[in-house]
């Protein structure tokens, strides 16, 4: 089982050097060589991931391709690595998200190229390293540093109010991860050492639980975002450029809910149990609020962010409600909820992805964001007008496409717990419909509105092949769930197990 | 023989979905004719094989048989669930099948002539059979989970297609609006198949139907201090579904707006198929709606008030096809009805039977307003008959077999449902009654209404016009035709099978408890499909429709200036007809103003003002309140800043003596 | 012999003094150097009272460097006066608040 | 009671005038005389070194410190021309808070020397070796603090240059050629064409 070959520094590492190859390339001849050196990057990293899904053992529980280097041993911080399945699912998210996103906006970034593609490589090395942590502070290190990136890239090529949303996102998720930080020294400070394994089996009591639990609940929240710390994601997603955009929703909100799952539920166990009913509240906020929210946006950005946050709620609602299903006593049935969670996520990035990508191929053409600048799109770009349509059915939750399999587990599950819950959950069902078709007539059906609707070119090349991928991805995974859900089904088990066990 | 018989079904499913995306994605490369023979071909095939299923289901007596598609998912030890993907292949989804692929069949060929003209040719076939796919999928699934995708599909392709002239303002609200009220119907839909889950823990059918006692027994309370049985709680959401899908009230006000399709779609989604799903639900349902009278009562009372109700719109529409539009809401009533009086096999023949002749009114009235170049307003026809003979012909046995004019189809399935709500014993089944009763003077008297309006009287378009209207060409009469036949005969030759034979065409693939049969006590009258014809004279419903006939050849053809009398004389009841009783405006009023509103005040006052204005942006404003103050702090005097480290120096040397530390 | 606490006493007092002139004095620099060296005088002369209580040449060597600093200080003190004074003009204390928030 | 022994007479001799002349050096108008004040304290002190056995430092006091550094004090004072406007008013305004804060300070000191707090008996009480000041202090300085007197070394020398570079005056007002810069020049920092719209005809 174990490779000889460290796979996960070379999935961490090798974006960042070839990062710093594309940085030395630079922005002479049109960047053409920063372009392809980048691209180049992405395709070893894409194989790479092969080896990483094909070797690893779905049958267990146990982390796997683990690394260890001593590195402040006095500390007990340590280079420590390695996955479960549900690491292994979002690694290969976020090296497909990566993928798609430098492919997708291939040609509409035409200033700083060399820097803006650096900028993605490393923060996919950055990603997959918060992923594949088993460190808190190295954990805590790699957190922290997909800011930078994230930072730059909202800040420098973002659209005109870029450094309003580049601060408030920078801050806002900042101050979360501070707290965080400090519930990692008690701990690491209680364990001796910060090894994330030796958190698990640590017994805590009631109110250090508590304190624990609501420390990562602030700094996952905001990730997440939910429900109220959740106003800086439409910012966010408004100036970034579509790239930025693709990535941030695709798999930088899935950091928050990894924490979740990685942290708050194993660790402060009997604090997720005790504070579950605020969690599904929120949740649930998040699911009604912002679907009425999303429905009177009229920046067709800030729409797709609010149905963003609205998918995160089911997330959020999905790992939590597990004690509520466990409380009414179907406990050998809390999977369905849990993973429903986890495959939200995944479908999320791909959903969520396709459609940043699809409003920046308007801005590209149109400069603007705005639904009322647009009108009978379809009469103009049947192409993309086709793609948007499976991608705006994906993410209203039809059956046949992935976004229809997490909100169907999610409720499936919630209404094990209490009926009322599912109920609320499943008012998605028609808030989604609305907000999204209803963007969607605006924007796509009726006849041309005005000249540069009349102008617009349809999508090709790169754009036809993201959307390609994306959509494909969404089919695949709508209509055949399972090789996702084996892929966690077992770490999904040992986490659940972790979270349901009491540790007083 | 079952490997055998999986691939049929797996080729009757397949057909139409090859056919559609052979077309849809290689449109430009095969051209019209490619995209049009593809997807005939695809239906023809499904229908063929439909054909061969129900042979040997009917004639050979296989039994049922369950396929297994593929595993969806499945899971571990906290996971132990399996989805799948499933064909259940009995008499009722036999049934369904070639009711399904028939008239799609002759709308695919209708079309070819319908949309000859139409820019989006290729991708009205795609999505026709793409719809044919789905709702395929919808009566073979054996499990919830796929019932749930056919149905959601069906609505999918409902909504494109009603959404076909995307130009359209009116053509793009109405997708909009049908697909969102569906969206509702779903949402009940997706809650009782999560309660059926909950409490079964699997949603394949057989499995649940062999809960189904268990279920009648456990109790679910949802508000405090209330406790209802679960198969209640699991009929009634699954039939907010049906309400939805089949157009019930009150989540009706689809339907009529989804007239903006092309008029083949009305026929074969709106009027014949997917409309019926909820009805076809309901039946297959049958074993858990069986155990619970609430949910019948629900069932009987909605489909009563939508037969009655809707049908009285109709009267007061001036757009042909609106006119079958609410006509078919009520029918749709009927059949709800049959449902909630347990005779599922009524329902079902009703079903079947108005799949042929509204399939023919929507198709004729689709023929006219071809021949009338795309012009629906019923003022501005008449005397067509002479112009169009054989869609005049077809058209009238349509509303014949519509106002239930012994010996047509809709006489023996419409008497049956009349007669079963009056033997019903139910709640709400004696409403129900005088409901349909009336429910049968009103259809005679809206569709000849029609039928006068468009085919007699004089002219009321312009000369030129006039002249210009000929016969439709043969690829849309031909379907007429083949639908017109049945349309006649249907009902004499399955009433007996359906209804009444020792094994009857449904068979044990619906359950009804021997309390509620009412099916069973009409056998005992039923002597033949003959006999009911002389028997049908004494009946008070035949003299009912003759009546409605009566007053619509008096009010339209002799004195044609009754009907406005009528509408002044009786203005207040007239405005309501006219405003359908008011849902929209208070599906404007309500929902859409309200949504936009709650959305506003949420996003304008809690986000905005609250979490952004006061917390967000709140903070940062207090840190630089702060700021500001405490920058005056920092004069830049030299002397100032060591006024401060000796104070502070004193300060800490005090805290040191007098705490001791020096000690 | 002189009891120990008298030099400490005095370089109290010394010091005391040095701080209480950077506080009054509003008018050059350059006695705020002064007082800066009356400070360093008044810890040099603490430093050399435990030297000779302690019978440690440590403070002694310590006073030296202190010495060898504090001759530094003075130096460049006194050039950047002499900048200062060039640049502006004077070098009144109460007009150089460029630290002003 | 105890005559009071001639040292301890001399001493409080000392440490009058370093306080006396401590007071002036901040109280004097005339900066002239504040760095003069400042040599006599300086005097004083050394005189209180003295006594205290640190020969060679209370010497190098006044041979180093009033002649080198306290002449450079005086050389800088003449050579700024100060103006001497009167800021006794304000010196007087703010004396009672200086004086208030050194009296809390002093007060602060001599409860700390009180024995309650400093407790001289835990302290090691030692006698300096014998011998000459200057061999003791040499023997120390060459061996244990070699290279912290090294560093000072260095430090003088980064003194004299940070000063002398600082105070340094370039030769001002040379109107040279600047070749380099005239040729690495752009166009867009000479000229800018602007383009103004041609005026319309009024109607």
């Amino acid at each position: 089982m174990m490779t000889q070959i460290p796979l996960l520094s070379l999935l961490i590492w090798s974006p960042i050097v070839g990062a710093v190859f594309t940085l030395m390339a630079g922005d002479k001849r049109q960047s053409t060589w920063a372009r392809r050196i980048s691209l180049l990057t992405v395709l070893i990293n894409m194989a790479l991931c092969i080896p990483l899904y094909l070797n690893f053992d779905q049958s267990s529980a146990s982390m796997q391709f683990t690394e260890y280097l001593r590195w402040l041993p006095a500390f007990g911080i340590d280079y420590e690595l390695g996955v479960d399945g549900i690491s292994v699912a979002l690694i290969l998210l976020t090296t497909f998200t990566t993928f798609v996103a430098l492919i997708a906006t291939w040609h509409s970034i035409k200033t700083k190229v060399a820097q803006y593609s650096a900028a993605f490589l490393i923060m996919q090395g950055l990603l997959v390293g918060v992923f594949t942590s088993l460190n808190a502070i190295l954990f805590y290190i790699f957190w922290e540093a997909t800011l930078v990136p994230m930072f730059l890239i909202i800040g420098i090529w973002g659209s005109d109010n870029r450094v309003y949303a580049a601060i408030k996102f920078f801050l806002y998720t900042f101050l979360g991860s501070v707290l965080m930080l400090i519930a990692f020294i008690y701990l690491g400070m209680k364990a001796g050492t910060f090894s994330l394994l030796s958190f698990y089996t640590l017994p805590i009591g009631m109110t250090a639980q508590i304190l624990i639990f609501v420390a990562f609940l602030l700094s996952f929240a905001i990730k997440v975002p939910m429900w109220p710390v959740h106003t800086w994601l439409p910012d966010a997603h408004t100036e970034a450029p579509a790239g930025g955009s693709i990535v941030l929703a695709a798999v930088l909100l899935k950091l928050g809910a990894y924490g979740f799952l990685r942290f708050s539920l194993p660790i402060a166990p009997d604090a997720s149990h005790y504070l579950a009913w605020f969690m599904i509240a929120l949740s649930l906020i998040a699911v009604i609020y912002i679907g009425f929210v999303a429905i009177v946006q009229t920046d067709m950005k800030k729409l797709i962010a609010y149905s963003s946050i609205s998918h995160m709620g089911f997330v959020t609602l999905g790992f939590f409600v597990i004690y509520l299903i466990v409380k009414s006593g179907h406990v050998e049935q809390v999977g369905l909820a849990f993973e429903g969670a986890i495959f939200v996520m995944i479908s999320h990035g791909f959903i969520s992805g396709a459609l940043f990508a699809a409003v920046g191929y308007l801005y590209e053409r149109l400069h603007t964001r705005q639904i009322k600048d647009f009108g009978g799109i379809v009469n103009t770009m049947p192409l993309m007008a086709s793609f948007v349509m499976l991608f705006v059915m994906g993410n209203a939750g039809l059956p046949g496409t992935s976004g229809f399999v997490g909100e169907f587990m999610v409720i499936l599950g919630s209404a094990q717990a209490n009926f009322w819950v599912a109920f609320a959950a499943g008012t998605t069902l028609m808030l989604g419909a609305a907000y999204n078709l209803w963007m969607y007539k605006r924007v796509f059906f009726g006849d041309i509105v005005n000249a540069q609707v009349a102008l617009v070119r349809d999508i090709k090349g790169f754009e036809v092949f993201a959307f390609g991928l994306l959509g494909l991805m969404v089919l695949f995974f709508g209509l055949y769930p399972a090789p996702i859900l084996n892929l966690v089904h077992t770490s999904a088990q040992h986490i659940l197990t972790l979270g349901t066990m009491t540790k007083l | 023989m079952n490997q055998y018989l999986y691939h049929v079904v797996l080729g009757i499913v397949l057909a139409p979905l090859a056919g559609s995306l052979i077309a849809g994605l290689f449109r430009n490369q095969i051209g019209r004719l490619g995209a049009q023979y593809a997807t005939i071909l695809g239906v023809f095939i499904s229908f063929a094989l439909s054909l061969f299923v129900a042979k040997a289901i009917w004639l050979d007596g296989i039994s049922p048989k369950d396929f297994l598609g593929y595993i969806w998912m499945s899971g571990n030890t906290i996971f132990p669930f399996t989805f799948k993907v499933g064909f259940l292949i009995d008499r009722l989804s036999a049934l369904m099948m070639v009711v399904v692929t028939f008239v799609s069949l002759l709308v695919h060929i209708y079309s070819i002539g319908y949309m000859a003209d139409d820019d989006g040719y290729q991708r009205f076939f795609s999505y026709i059979s793409l719809f044919t796919f789905a709702m395929l999928m919808l009566v073979t699934a054996d499990n919830f989970l796929q019932l749930f995708f056919g149905w959601e599909g069906v609505g999918l392709v409902s909504y494109l297609l009603i959404g076909f002239w995307f130009k359209k303002e009116s053509a793009i609200q109405g997708n909009l609006k049908a697909f969102l009220v569906n969206r509702v119907g779903d949402f009940g839909f997706i809650l009782g198949i999560a309660v059926i889950f909950t409490y079964v823990g699997n949603l394949d059918y057989a499995a649940v139907f062999s809960h189904a006692t268990e279920l009648a027994a456990d109790k679910i309370s949802l508000f405090s201090g209330t406790s209802w049985s679960v198969v209640t709680v699991i009929c009634i959401l699954l039939f907010v579904g049906a309400m939805g899908k089949s157009a019930q009230v009150p989540l009706h006000v689809w339907l009529p707006e989804s007239m903006e399709g092309p008029t083949p779609i009305s026929a074969l989604i709106h009027a014949a198929t997917m409309v019926t799903a909820g009805v076809f639900m309901v039946a297959r349902m049958s074993p858990l709606y069986e155990l619970s009278q609430t949910a019948l009562t629900l069932v009987i009372v909605i489909g009563a008030t939508g037969a009655l109700f809707t049908g009285l719109l109709a009267i007061v529409m001036n757009d042909i096809k609106r006119v079958v539009a609410y006509s078919t809401l009520s029918q749709l009533g009927y059949m709800m009805v049959a449902m909630g009086a347990s005779a599922y096999s009524a329902g079902i023949f009703h079903l079947a039977t108005h799949a042929c002749f509204k399939a023919l009114l929507f198709l004729g009235a689709g023929s006219v307003i071809m021949a009338m170049h795309h012009e629906q307003d019923m003022r501005k026809m008449g005397g067509l008959w002479k112009r169009m003979p054989i869609t005049y012909i077809c058209f009238l046995i349509g509303t014949l077999a519509l106002c239930a004019i012994p010996p047509f189809a809709g006489f023996y399935s419409k008497d049956t449902i009349i007669e079963a709500a009056q033997l019903s014993t139910i709640p709400g089944a004696s409403y129900a009654y005088y409901c349909v009763l009336i429910g049968a003077f009103v259809t005679a008297l809206y569709s000849f209404r029609a039928f006068f309006l468009t085919f007699h009287g004089k002219p009321r378009m312009d000369h030129h016009t006039f002249e210009h209207v000929h016969e439709t060409p043969w690829v849309v009469w031909v379907p007429l035709v083949l639908l017109a036949i049945p349309s006649v005969l249907l009902g004499a030759f399955l009433i007996s099978p359906m209804l009444y034979d020792t094994h009857t065409v449904l068979g044990n693939s619906v359950t009804v408890l021997s309390q509620h049969n009412v099916l069973a006590e009409m056998k005992h009258e039923f002597h033949g499909a003959l006999a009911m014809i002389p028997h049908a004279l004494l009946t008070v419903t035949f003299w009912l429709v003759i009546a409605g006939i009566f007053v619509a050849w008096l009010a339209y053809i002799k004195m044609p200036n009754l009907p406005g009398w009528f509408a002044q004389r009786f203005s207040l009841l007239y405005r309501v007809f006219v405003d359908k009783y008011g849902f929209d405006a208070l599906n404007q009023m309500v929902f859409v103003k309200g949504t936009k509103n709650f959305g506003n005040a949420l996003f304008k006052i809690g986000d905005r003002k609250i979490i952004d204005g006061f917390f967000v942006n709140g903070s940062g404003i207090s840190v630089r309140w702060i700021a500001l103050r405490a920058r005056l702090a920092e004069s830049g005097y030299l002397y100032h800043y060591v006024t401060a480290m000796i104070l502070g120096l004193l300060i800490f040397l005090f805290i040191m003596l007098t705490s001791g530390v020096i000690d | 012999m002189i009891p120990f606490t008298h030099y400490l006493v005095v370089a109290a007092l010394l010091f005391a003094i040095g701080l209480a002139g950077i506080i009054l004095n509003r008018r050059n620099v350059i006695l705020l150097l002064m007082c800066v060296e009356l400070m360093l005088l008044a810890v040099n002369t603490n430093f050399i009272a435990f030297s000779n209580y302690l019978g440690d040449m440590a403070g002694q060597v310590f006073v030296f460097f202190i010495l060898t600093v504090a001759a530094a200080e003075a130096a460049i003190g006194l050039a950047l006066v002499t900048l200062l004074f060039r640049n502006r003009g004077d070098i009144d204390v109460e007009k150089m608040n460029l630290l002003k928030g | 009671m105890n005559p009071i022994p001639i040292s301890m007479l001399i001493f409080y001799l000392f440490a009058g005038i370093a306080v006396l002349s401590a007071i002036m050096v901040i109280a004097s108008n005339n900066p002239v005389r504040g760095v003069l004040f400042l040599v006599v304290t300086f005097i004083a002190s050394s005189g209180m070194w003295m006594m205290a056995q640190a020969e060679f430092l209370s010497l190098i006091l006044v041979l180093v410190y009033v002649g080198a550094v306290m002449t450079l004090f005086l050389f800088v004072v003449m050579m700024i021309n100060i103006e001497l406007t009167s800021q006794k008013r304000k010196f007087s305004y703010y004396l009672p808070f200086g004086a208030g804060i050194i009296l809390l300070l002093v007060l602060m000191m001599l409860i700390a020397l009180h024995p309650q707090y400093f407790s001289f008996g835990s302290m090691p009480s030692g006698v300096l070796p014998k011998g000459a000041n200057t061999e003791l202090l040499g023997k120390v300085l060459y061996t244990n603090y070699a290279y912290p007197f090294i560093v000072a070394g260095v430090l003088l020398l980064t003194a004299i240059i940070a000063a002398i570079s600082l105070v340094h005056r370039r030769p001002r007002d040379c109107k040279s050629q600047q070749v380099t810069e005239q040729i690495k020049t752009r166009r867009e920092l000479r000229v800018r064409i602007v383009n103004l719209p041609s005026e319309k005809k009024e109607d």
